[in-house]
């Protein structure tokens, strides 16, 4: 693998989350349905099914036109707090590498800063309150460590898979203090959290992605 | 699931064209998003009242867009929240000039959707206020009131807002009429069966012949209890018992009922609720000034109704009592 | 059965004692039998206007009792027409010395409960005149439409006679224009899912998952066929066939068309119901003058909806657009 | 037996009523959910044992009293097509034995006589169009019969309870022309209909209560 993650490389790693997030689509309602309201999945796949029609015509741009049109579909399109909350992931991962071609390991390092601290200022959630930001803050703080001890790309992508399932997994043990699950409290101990789930395929597709 | 349907992703979309066509007098569409206006929106020199959120909630949102109520409408799909740029034009639709007061339940979506659409009406130089309704006992404890749910009160809480801006209220005056009767709202609701989202297919929870889901949320969310079916008199005395003590409610106040139903529960049924509400609330001699009964937020199909007392003062009473003209709310 | 209910036997009063309660400003109970009259009536010179038939029917009937619409309504029990006592004190009510003019579906109990309450009131010098409604296409084929029941098409004929009387007509005058609506008006209904009359305790059908009953009555009467689901929009067009040719309507007709819920089919499904109605009849250069969506005339919470087309004149156009304020219907 | 019927035995006529109706409530319910809506055996148990309350006061009155008692109750609180149809009958019973307190032959056949027709008048069906008449018109014309030939009440009674027996049967083979039934046309046939059920009960009341 190069040390950087080129323009086509970005794109397949969008395409993978499209399959992942197809893939997965009854799994992550099961888990919404635990918790939720049981439509996780079924929005997830809907949205990402638009957001691969929406890339292909941008297939060939600059990274941060490809994260750009997934950030904005995803931001005007869908709604709910999963719109807010990956449309403001992908636009602010957008805004980082605007005009780029390749993408470094410090690169991305910035840009996942920047999405983790949009994700935080639009959901107001705190690390330990079963969401999504439970698998993006770790996986985040992975990379930039790795960024800082100029970890090569692969390892710092593995290292990035593994802190972000790490984090999914937490969220099993924990009590949810935000969104729709947070009104059963103590019940939610004992079951993964829908949205550290999807976020986890997610994050795990920017490695997959860049392997293909 | 059994569905009068065509694509479920097409649902709101189909919805809303209907909609859109039967109420053509009072209320259009928005270009490029979806959202609805007043026809005559914006009204300028008039605080703009908006206020969106996911659909299936029939007769709310879009029922209650219209002269007296509310001047624009974010419409999301079925139990999701609008996206911010159809929050963001809805904004701006109401905007005459006056500022734009968002009226929104306390729900993640929502409150993340709105926030961005008013940061990007501020950035406009539109003058934005929110005020996010709580009106759900069930949802959290008294003490946690800002963590509770808003359900059926948000259809006094549009009429109060919509009254006041036809009377010329500022924006900071609006926004307190508001969050007066927001503070003054009490909401429990109880379901006997669960809705289904048409684009899942399968029902939100299942209950037991003889159980009742006590607390629910009008999405479908789980309550505080599963209790065994009771008699509507004993149903209705529970709810009671805990809205009651929550405000408190006591002698002498003036209050306005709300009974709601949440889908599919008979017009009958509902109106035999609010006789046993009403004979609760003279034994307590507190006095009933206005009184709802029918469909105003409604969980799709489901099975149940949720009791609302709102305590009233002059000012609130004589804003419920002006005239208003939606399309499913007229008086 | 689950329902939110005390005694099933107590129902229907329990029901009376609350919309009473809250609709007292427009409509009044009368003394001795379960009959309900606008406060202010008999209007003085005006032609009085009366239903009535059985319960569980929501909105239907007191919701369309006040000014402009129905002076008068007699009170069933759940889906039985209401005795001879209870249409005679509503006619009586109802008589302002113009006469009165009774409206009512072609159901047995009906036909012969206010035919003794018209023979009690012509005894007693009240100028009486009967109307039945027979809009529903699928209860009796074409050539025998004296023989249909009269479903939803119903809100239509009362609105008409409302306005009619309001506006000076003769008793003459106005049994005239509703018998013009009633001959112009054809409705057909389906359902999803069926309701349980409380006192019995049972559904009145039994669907498979993958079946609609067609052309089925708002009792829950069985339809024409039993047939297997279908897309909303093949079910619609199925529907419209069936209507358009039975009157039939043609190309340039102005129509009225009412989307009726049944009970528990959200309004979500009958907006976009109204929308492929409205698109039918776009192809077919039929032109829609009124339209109505919502609940008028349901079958407690059974899941279905009924499409009501009725052919306008322009004298019938302008008695629907004219004011009325009941309960249930504000224009 | 007498050859009379005391206002005490018409009492009694009126307690085998109401019992027989209580008993065959749920029988009388599930004919009609085959043809109508189910009520059937609902609405007359509702009503009978209301007019077991309203007829135990005026136990002591006249033949006449006492029927009209049961005819105004059923007429002015019962609703439906029944409430009308039996109203009708009890009131018609009632207005040709008004003040007495015995009942003849020639009384009953005159009274049932006048319930036929105002069941006519009000119900405007026909001998085989599958209803209560199908019941009623052989039973009055038997009860003409016997009176005519002046045979004794025992005999008249036994005679117009077969003759009412043999008409309910008759509706199984017919097909509905009145009433909810009738909209469903040939699918009629092979049931009984539920008011020419009750109404056989009813009739069948006045020879079992005499016996008492
Ligand atoms: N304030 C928040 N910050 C971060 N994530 C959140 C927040 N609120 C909710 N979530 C995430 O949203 C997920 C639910 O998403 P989804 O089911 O699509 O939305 P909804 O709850 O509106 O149906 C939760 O599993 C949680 O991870
Ligand atoms: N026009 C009529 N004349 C005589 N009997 C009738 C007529 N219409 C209906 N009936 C009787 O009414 C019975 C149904 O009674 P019921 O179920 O109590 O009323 P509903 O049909 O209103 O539910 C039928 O079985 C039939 O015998
Ligand atoms: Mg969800
Ligand atoms: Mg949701
Ligand atoms: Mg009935
Ligand atoms: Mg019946």
């Amino acid at each position: 693998m190069s040390e950087s993650i080129s323009n086509k490389q970005m794109y397949h790693i969008v395409e993978t989350i499209c399959d992942t997030i197809e893939e997965q689509q009854q799994y992550l309602s099961d888990l919404d349905g635990e918790l939720g309201d049981g439509d996780h999945g079924v929005n997830m796949a809907k949205c990402f099914r638009e957001v691969r029609k929406k890339v292909e015509p941008v297939a060939d741009k600059d990274c941060g036109t490809i994260l750009k049109t997934v950030g904005m579909y995803v931001m005007n399109s869908v709604g709910g707090a999963m719109g807010a909350l990956y449309g403001t992931m992908f636009l602010k991962l957008a805004a980082e590498c605007t005009g780029k071609t390749e993408v470094t390991l410090d690169d991305l390092a910035r840009m996942f800063t920047a999405a983790e601290n949009g994700i935080r200022t639009i959901g107001k959630a705190q690390v330990g309150d079963k969401t999504l930001l439970d698998t993006v803050a770790p996986a985040v703080a992975s990379l930039q460590k790795s960024a800082a001890e100029h970890k090569s790309l692969t390892e710092a992508l593995a290292a990035f898979e593994m802190a972000a399932k790490n984090g999914m997994e937490s969220t099993r043990d924990l009590i949810a203090k935000m969104g729709r699950a947070s009104r059963l409290g103590e019940r939610t101990i004992g079951h993964l959290d829908a949205g550290a789930t999807s976020c986890y395929f997610i994050l795990r597709s920017f490695a997959h992605g860049v392997e293909k | 699931m059994k569905k009068f349907i065509n694509d479920p992703f097409n649902l709101v979309d189909e919805m809303l064209d209907g909609f859109l066509a039967v109420h053509k007098k009072k209320i259009r569409k928005l270009e490029d998003v979806r959202s609805i206006a007043r026809t005559d929106a914006p009204v300028a020199g008039k605080v703009g009242i908006v206020s969106g959120g996911g659909s299936g909630h029939k007769p709310a949102f879009i029922g209650f867009c219209g002269e007296g109520m509310l001047d624009a409408v974010a419409v999301g799909e079925i139990f999701t929240s609008p996206p911010p740029l159809a929050c963001y034009e809805a904004v701006k639709a109401a905007n005459g000039g006056k500022g734009v007061l968002i009226l929104l339940g306390n729900y993640a979506g929502d409150v993340m959707n709105f926030q961005m659409s008013a940061d990007l009406s501020a950035a406009d130089g539109i003058e934005v206020e929110q005020v996010i309704l709580t009106d759900d006992v069930a949802s959290a404890p008294k003490g946690q009131e800002n963590r509770r749910r808003g359900v059926s009160g948000a259809f006094l809480c549009w009429k109060v807002a919509g009254a006041k801006a036809a009377a010329g209220g500022s924006l900071a005056e609006c926004k307190e009429v508001v969050e007066r009767v927001n503070a003054n709202t009490r909401t429990i609701g109880v379901a006997l069966s669960p809705c289904t989202v048409p684009a899942k297919g399968s029902p939100t929870f299942v209950l037991a012949d003889d159980e009742m889901e006590y607390g629910v949320g009008h999405h479908g969310e789980p309550g505080t209890e599963r209790i065994k079916m009771m008699s509507l008199d004993d149903t209705v005395q529970k709810m009671m018992n805990e809205i009651l003590v929550d405000l408190p409610f006591t002698k002498g106040d003036n209050v306005a009922v709300v009974i709601n139903g949440l889908g599919s529960t008979p017009q009958i049924e509902l109106y035999a609720a609010f006789r046993k509400v009403k004979s609760i609330l003279d034994t307590e001699k507190i006095n009933i000034e206005n009184a709802y009964v029918g469909e105003f937020f409604t969980g799709l199909e489901m099975a149940g109704f949720s009791i609302t007392l709102s305590k009233l003062d002059p000012e609130i009473k004589s804003l419920l009592d002006a005239p208003a003209s939606t399309p499913c709310y007229t008086c």
